[in-house]
């Protein structure tokens, strides 16, 4: 009759069993009350954990979304991805899949020009600073080993990073008078020269063209197109006299902006170039809070 | 089942008897075995995760949130509805209102079946590539609207779709069924103020489902065309607008009354009860009737108190949150009422009676705690915390386990003809009762302290990692909870096949018509007789001569020999008088 | 189960009426059997509309919603065919018509003519459903998909739904033209043409809310 | 148990104080129907009164009249969360946030953010206050505001509904695709606290953590100068940075004013 009672003896025991299991497994964070950015490693999974899988987890949670699951630049979100002109973009793929040639293009890399690969500075440089005027935004309160456990996660996904070897940077004196009018004046003759064609004449009003990419939208046959620059209503990618400077003199990897075409001009006449730009930005600054002040 | 219900002259195959019956006892008892297989499941699934909870990184997030989006649809649509509405419903409506059947059995059988269909594609959804969807029970878009994009899940997001559907649909039929049967098959003398609280509260919940779920059945049909063909209805694209909040106002809408379409039969249970279990008649009937119909009618106009912080005009937060309010108002009535019925009576604390007020006792804490959340200003801070999730579980808990199991306990000799043991009975809930606040309480806790929900791994956060000892303290409670009910499953399956056999059609003593019939009640139930209804549904306590003996109370009506058959039964009984006389005898005897 | 003091399982009164309980009262005369109101069909039916009407409304309330805030839809709602839209809202009409000729047949028990007159409404909602998928089919061909814009996808979505009422309005006719072989039923027919009524009140609304503005 | 609120913060003192007021009213109804409660169970239990009363005794009746107190009990709850919502949600638009940054000599910043699987983005107007402009700067979740402010933060999201919950600062709400919500909150003091998103999101729900650190005036300005572009006689280098070393520095705090940069001088004298 009382076959109720040996039941729940057994279920007793059973629960018992696993209660004292759960008991056992008991997680906690080794740091104490110290605020970061990105992941906390639970000490349980260890510190140890692999580096690359918790570049995963990191990419999951914060780039997943722009850079795509496959991490091959096919955005997450149905939005898509636009720059602060309204203009869709894609992101970077690190895998190579939409490239033509299988390729990863890196923009900001100090091999020059085609250069595939960004070595793990750029990338670290990239992810804190962000790319402005697209929604890269600046992870800049991330711990460096998050930054390390990033890398390695985006090294992980393409197999050319194996036998890629980090050059040492060049070093890069800014000079002391980079806003100075004449530099302005040189520069605005040096961009008449060599940059109008893509570029435009912001001054004048002449737009920038498109020029297509080397690469495909993922799973079609349409290349990308990109259009250059536009200095006076549109913010450069990275701001910083040092990364526009690189960026003159090494070239944009992937699209036409071929520094061959300017190899003659001398550091110097670059740093014109750079101060050039540099006024264009705030002078577009200034006129779109013109414009904002008279609504 | 018993002996007794199988002298049928007329014979049926086992199939029809069993399996494609219409007679709605047995309809009854498919709802309430699939609901309680189904609890099973769902509770199972919340051990799963709530055992994450506890161990962060047991589960990948995905598995995390998909078992707890199931717990959450699985508990409300399949376990919910099919034992408070599906089980109690259909095996009580018709013998407490006198019928022989529902107004459309084929249609009742077609509504298990399609209910059934349900649980099927609910099941299949989990086992899809690509796994359950994972977007939390209340299907908000665009999560849901693009589940392959967001969650990988699309073929489980739309095979649980269409699993909501067909339950809703199900569920459609089984209320229209009640409302027929109600508004036509009542016995002579059975007025709609002499119907058992218990009907009334289920025919309110049937109009309640059908005039709130038809909304929630459009929007799943734009969640599907937004997922299918690739509209924007409730999904924002670049050049293309929809709405989310769309959504949640529809789903609302529903979300609501729904509430209320499982707490009404679970408030019934709870009044047939206690006013059998105190030998008091109902204090404030007839009131308590026109409580239940204004919070009816109220339960439409306060769905948004759901979206204080999801983008609606602060204004309008203003008036519902007042609504919010003035809702408690029939709600503490009935509980008033309740309170009442037992103060003043002779309480005998059996196995229903303890459960019955376990619930109450809980209904009181889930309805206060529902005050910070409706009040506008309190819910910026609880929104989405555990708070919600422990208000919740104090009301919905409250209904779907306690005051189902109370109901069990209650009819259980009525639905089987055997009995579950009473001194189980108590350890049961007395256990249940514990083990449930161990789980449940904590959470107001962690609530305060700003832990929001459906969080995989709260070690994330600096400020909630000392909490983590509270989620083990809620896992272990939740084991036992579980536990017990696991024991409590065996018992249940043992005394359906092998439990002491009742002697009385009538062991509780009490009023309603379903007492009158043999347990269980024989196919059409009243055989050759028929009740014919002289009182009201709670005449207890009564001082007449029979008080002397120890009946205190008037069964509402009495059995009458039918002058001549109808036909149906006629021909069910094989056309002869005698026989089935002496059929009513053995099931009595 | 049965504990002293505590349970209420007492058994004095079987004791008490030994031979059954509980105690037959008398013979119930046949004239008062049951208490029946309405027909019941029709009670079930009723409330089976209520909750279609809800559905519609809440589809009907969503676009204009949306209309209020999308403003292209008048632009995009020029694009519809409304010489088809007026043909279809006219066989509509028509079925209704034959619906109320049928349900008038059925009460004066002319079997055959409500029989006529049902396949004939059954008819307008086949022809109804054909002209609507050549409909769909112009539209589509001209590069107007449910994802195009606000307008079509509640286009789309409205008279889709619509369209399959309208399929199940005809196959609850054909089901009622099996049925009523077998067994004439008045309200089977009241309930068909009922239900024909209530999709062609539908329609009455969407043909301006799609075609006319 | 709730989280200390941070200090000064106007929303977190009228949300914890209604929060306050209707959990001792719940407490003390709840405690005191719980007492009637177990007296009633004990006083009419069976063995004590075997008969039950055909009537409620007439004191019994009365407390019907109970749930009268009740609906006015409730409003009396929700009074003061009428005037606290008003004061949050529907007074508090920008120019009178603005009016009384200057009446009380207080900052006022706006923010707009993002929400996107699984990170909140920070949009900050840069040095001219004006977004849209080649100065904005995105960071990624991490959210720096100056002390002794005002911030208004304009709230969106770009895929999926998200929540932008300050645990700290008792501010929650909802950031929807396709449609601006804002919120607002004061600062007074520096301080580290934790975002989170408290409406489902996805897989990554719990990660989508973000990072408010409330900085002193000083650090603020540096911070917007230093992420501002274009504006003369700010120039930033972040090449040393690529050198390693001294920059892998743990706290943030440390390396937040000028992180990883190095003024032109410097640079030029390598």
């Amino acid at each position: 009759m009382r076959t109720w009672w040996l039941l729940s003896l057994g279920a007793l025991v059973v629960v018992v069993l696993i209660i004292v299991g759960a008991l056992l497994k008991r997680p906690s964070y080794p740091e104490g009350d110290v605020v970061l950015v990105g992941k906390r490693v639970r000490a349980s999974g260890g510190q140890s954990a692999d580096l690359v899988e918790r570049g995963r987890q990191l990419y999951i949670a914060m780039c997943m979304t722009c850079h795509g699951r496959q991490a091959n630049g096919l955005p997450v979100t149905p939005e898509g991805l636009r720059t602060q002109v309204g203009e869709p973009i894609l992101a970077r793929d690190f895998t190579g899949q939409t490239h033509t040639a299988g390729k990863v293009v890196f923009k900001y890399t100090w091999q020059g020009w085609g250069g595939e690969f960004a070595s793990d500075e750029d990338l670290k440089h990239v992810i804190r600073e962000g790319l402005r005027g697209t929604p890269m935004p600046g992870f800049e309160g991330l711990s460096e080993e998050d930054l390390d456990a990033l890398v390695a996660y985006i090294k992980s996904l393409h197999p050319g990073w194996k036998t890629f070897q980090s050059p040492s940077p060049p070093s890069v004196r800014v000079p002391s008078d980079l806003d100075a009018t004449h530099r302005i004046e040189e520069g605005r003759a040096l961009f008449q020269q060599k940059c109008v064609t893509c570029h435009g004449d912001p001054e004048s009003g002449r737009p920038p063209i498109a020029q297509p990419l080397q690469w495909y939208y993922p799973g079609t046959d349409s290349v990308l197109m990109v259009t250059a620059r536009d200095f006076l209503h549109e913010p450069l990618r990275l701001p910083d006299p040092v990364d526009v400077f690189r960026t003159i003199r090494k070239g944009i990897g992937g699209t036409t902006m071929n520094p061959q075409t300017w190899a003659e001009l001398t550091d110097d006449q670059i740093w014109s170039l750079v101060s050039y730009i540099r006024y264009l930005q705030r002078q577009g600054q200034e006129k779109k809070q013109l414009a904002q002040n008279q609504e | 089942m018993s002996a007794a219900s199988s002298a049928h002259a007329h014979e049926l195959s086992f199939w029809r008897k069993y399996i494609f019956s219409t007679d709605h006892k047995v309809i009854g008892k498919q709802y309430l075995l699939t609901g309680l297989f189904m609890a099973l499941i769902g509770g199972a699934f919340a051990l799963i995760f709530r055992w994450n909870l506890a161990n962060p990184g047991t589960l990948t997030d995905k598995q995390y949130l998909m078992f707890v989006t199931y717990h959450g649809s699985i508990m409300f649509f399949w376990v919910a509805m099919p034992i408070l509405l599906g089980g109690f419903g259909n095996l009580l409506i018709p013998l407490m209102i006198g019928a022989r059947d529902m107004a459309f059995p084929v249609l009742n059988m077609l509504s298990y079946w399609t209910f059934f269909l349900s649980v099927v594609l609910l099941v299949a959804s989990l086992l899809v590539p690509g796994g359950g969807f994972s977007g939390g029970w209340t299907l908000y878009p665009p999560l849901s609207a693009i589940p392959d994009l967001y969650m990988g899940a699309e073929p489980g997001t739309i095979l649980l779709l269409l699993a909501l559907a067909l339950e809703f649909a199900s569920m459609l039929m089984g209320g229209i069924n009640y409302v027929a049967t109600v508004f036509t098959m009542r016995v002579k003398g059975l007025t709609f103020f002499r119907l058992p609280y218990f009907v009334w509260m289920q025919i309110l919940a049937a109009f309640l489902f059908m005039l709130s779920v038809t909304p929630l059945i459009a929007a799943v049909f734009l969640l599907l065309m937004d997922i299918l063909l690739g509209t924007h209805f409730f999904r924002v694209t670049a050049e293309q607008a929809g709405s989310p909040v769309l959504f949640q106002h529809l789903f609302w809408f529903f979300g609501h009354p729904e509430v209320y379409v499982i707490l009404f039969p679970a408030l019934g249970i709870l009044a047939e009860i206690f006013t059998s279990q105190a030998r008091r008649p109902l204090f404030g009937y007839r009131t308590l009737v026109w409580a239940g119909i204004i919070a009816g009618i109220l339960s439409f106009l306060v769905w948004a108190h759901h979206q204080f912080v999801a983008g609606i005009n602060p204004y309008s937060a203003i008036g519902f949150s007042i609504l919010t309010v003035i809702i408690s108002v029939p709600f503490s009535l009935m509980l008033i009422y309740f309170g009442i019925t037992l103060a003043g009576g002779s309480i005998r604390f059996s196995a229903p009676m303890i459960w019955a007020l376990g619930a109450y006792a809980m209904f009181i804490i889930g309805g206060l705690t529902g005050l910070p959340l409706g009040a506008l200003t309190s819910d910026i801070y609880f929104h989405d915390t555990y708070y919600v999730v422990a208000h919740f579980h104090y009301t919905v808990f409250t209904i779907v386990i306690l005051s189902s199991i109370a109901g069990i306990y209650y009819w259980f000799p009525k639905f089987f003809g055997r009995k579950l043991p009473e001194r189980f009975g108590k350890w049961h809930a007395i256990l249940t009762l514990i083990f449930y606040n161990g789980f449940a309480f904590p959470a107001f806790f962690l609530g305060m302290a700003g832990h929001p929900r459906r969080y995989a791994d709260i070690l994330a956060y600096n400020y909630l990692e000392e909490f983590q000892w509270v989620h083990q303290l809620m896992t272990i409670s939740t084991i036992l909870l579980f536990a017990v009910q696991i024991v409590f499953a065996f018992v249940f399956i043992r005394s359906i096949f092998a439990g002491e056999q009742v002697t009385d059609p009538n062991p509780w003593r009490a009023t309603t018509l379903e007492w009158l019939a043999p347990s269980p009640p024989p196919h059409l139930n009243w055989g050759d007789t028929q009740p014919v209804v002289e009182h009201g549904p709670y005449e207890y306590a009564v001082n007449g001569e029979l008080a002397k003996q120890g009946i205190d109370f008037l069964p509402q009506g009495k059995l009458y020999r039918l002058q001549k058959l109808p036909e149906e039964v006629a021909h069910h009984l094989g056309g002869k008088g005698e026989q089935s006389e002496s059929e009513v005898e053995k099931a009595t005897s | 189960m049965q504990q002293e003091g505590s349970g209420v399982m007492v058994s004095s009164t079987s004791a008490a009426g030994a031979s059954s309980y509980p105690p037959i009262a008398g013979t119930l005369p046949e004239e008062q059997y049951e208490w029946r109101g309405a027909p019941v069909a029709r009670l079930a039916f009723w409330l089976f509309l209520a909750g279609e009407i809800i559905i519609l409304l809440t589809l009907i309330g969503a676009s204009i919603f949306f209309r209020l805030t999308y403003p292209g839809w008048n632009e995009a709602s020029s694009y519809t065919n409304v010489v088809i839209s007026t043909i279809n809202t006219l066989v509509l009409l028509t079925g209704s018509l034959t619906a109320v000729l049928a349900h008038h047949y059925a009460f004066a028990s002319r079997w055959a003519l409500a029989r006529l007159y049902l396949v004939l409404t059954m008819l307008c909602g086949f022809t109804f459903l054909g002209i609507k998928v050549f409909e769909y089919s112009r539209e589509i061909m001209h590069g107007f998909l449910p994802n195009t814009n606000a307008f079509w996808m509640f286009y789309y979505g409205i008279t889709g739904i619509h369209g399959l009422h309208v399929l199940a309005g005809s196959l609850i006719i054909l089901g009622v033209l099996f049925y009523i072989r077998k067994k004439p039923s008045k309200y089977a027919v009241e309930n068909a043409a009922l239900y024909w009524h209530f999709v062609d009140v539908v329609w009455l609304y969407i043909f301006p809310m799609f075609y006319l503005t | 148990m709730r989280p200390d609120l941070a200090e000064g913060s106007e929303v977190g003192w009228l949300v914890d104080t209604a929060i306050d007021i209707v959990t001792i009213g719940i407490i003390v109804v709840g405690v005191l129907s719980f007492i009637i409660f177990i007296y009633a169970l004990i006083r009419y239990r069976r063995t004590r009164q075997p008969f039950a009363l055909r009537e409620a005794p007439v004191w019994l009746r009365r407390i019907v009249y109970l749930d009268i107190a009740v609906l006015l009990f409730d409003l009396t709850l929700l009074s003061f969360n009428l005037y606290a919502w008003h004061e949050i949600m529907i007074d508090a638009d920008d120019q009178y946030l603005l009016r009384k940054a200057q009446e009380e000599g207080a900052g006022f910043v706006r923010v707009q953010v993002v929400g996107r699987q699984f990170f909140w983005a920070f949009i900050y107007p840069g040095a001219d206050q004006t977004f849209g402009t080649t100065d904005d700067y995105t960071t990624g979740n991490i959210m720096i505001v100056p002390e002794n402010s005002y911030v208004v933060v304009d709230l969106t999201a770009k895929d999926v509904l998200h929540s932008f919950f300050i645990p700290e600062f008792r501010v929650k709400y909802d950031a929807i695709p396709g449609q601006r919500t804002r919120v607002w909150f004061k600062t007074t003091e520096p301080g580290t606290y934790e975002i989170a998103c408290a409406e489902l999101c996805g897989d990554k729900h719990y990660d989508m953590r973000a990072v408010l650190r409330v900085v002193s005036q000083e650090e603020w300005e540096a911070w917007v100068a230093r992420r501002s572009n274009g504006v003369p006689g700010i120039v930033s280098g972040t090449l040393h940075a690529f050198g390693g070393g001294e920059h892998r520095q743990k706290s943030f705090s440390s390396s937040l004013s000028h992180s990883g940069s190095v003024s032109v001088q410097e640079l030029s004298a390598n």
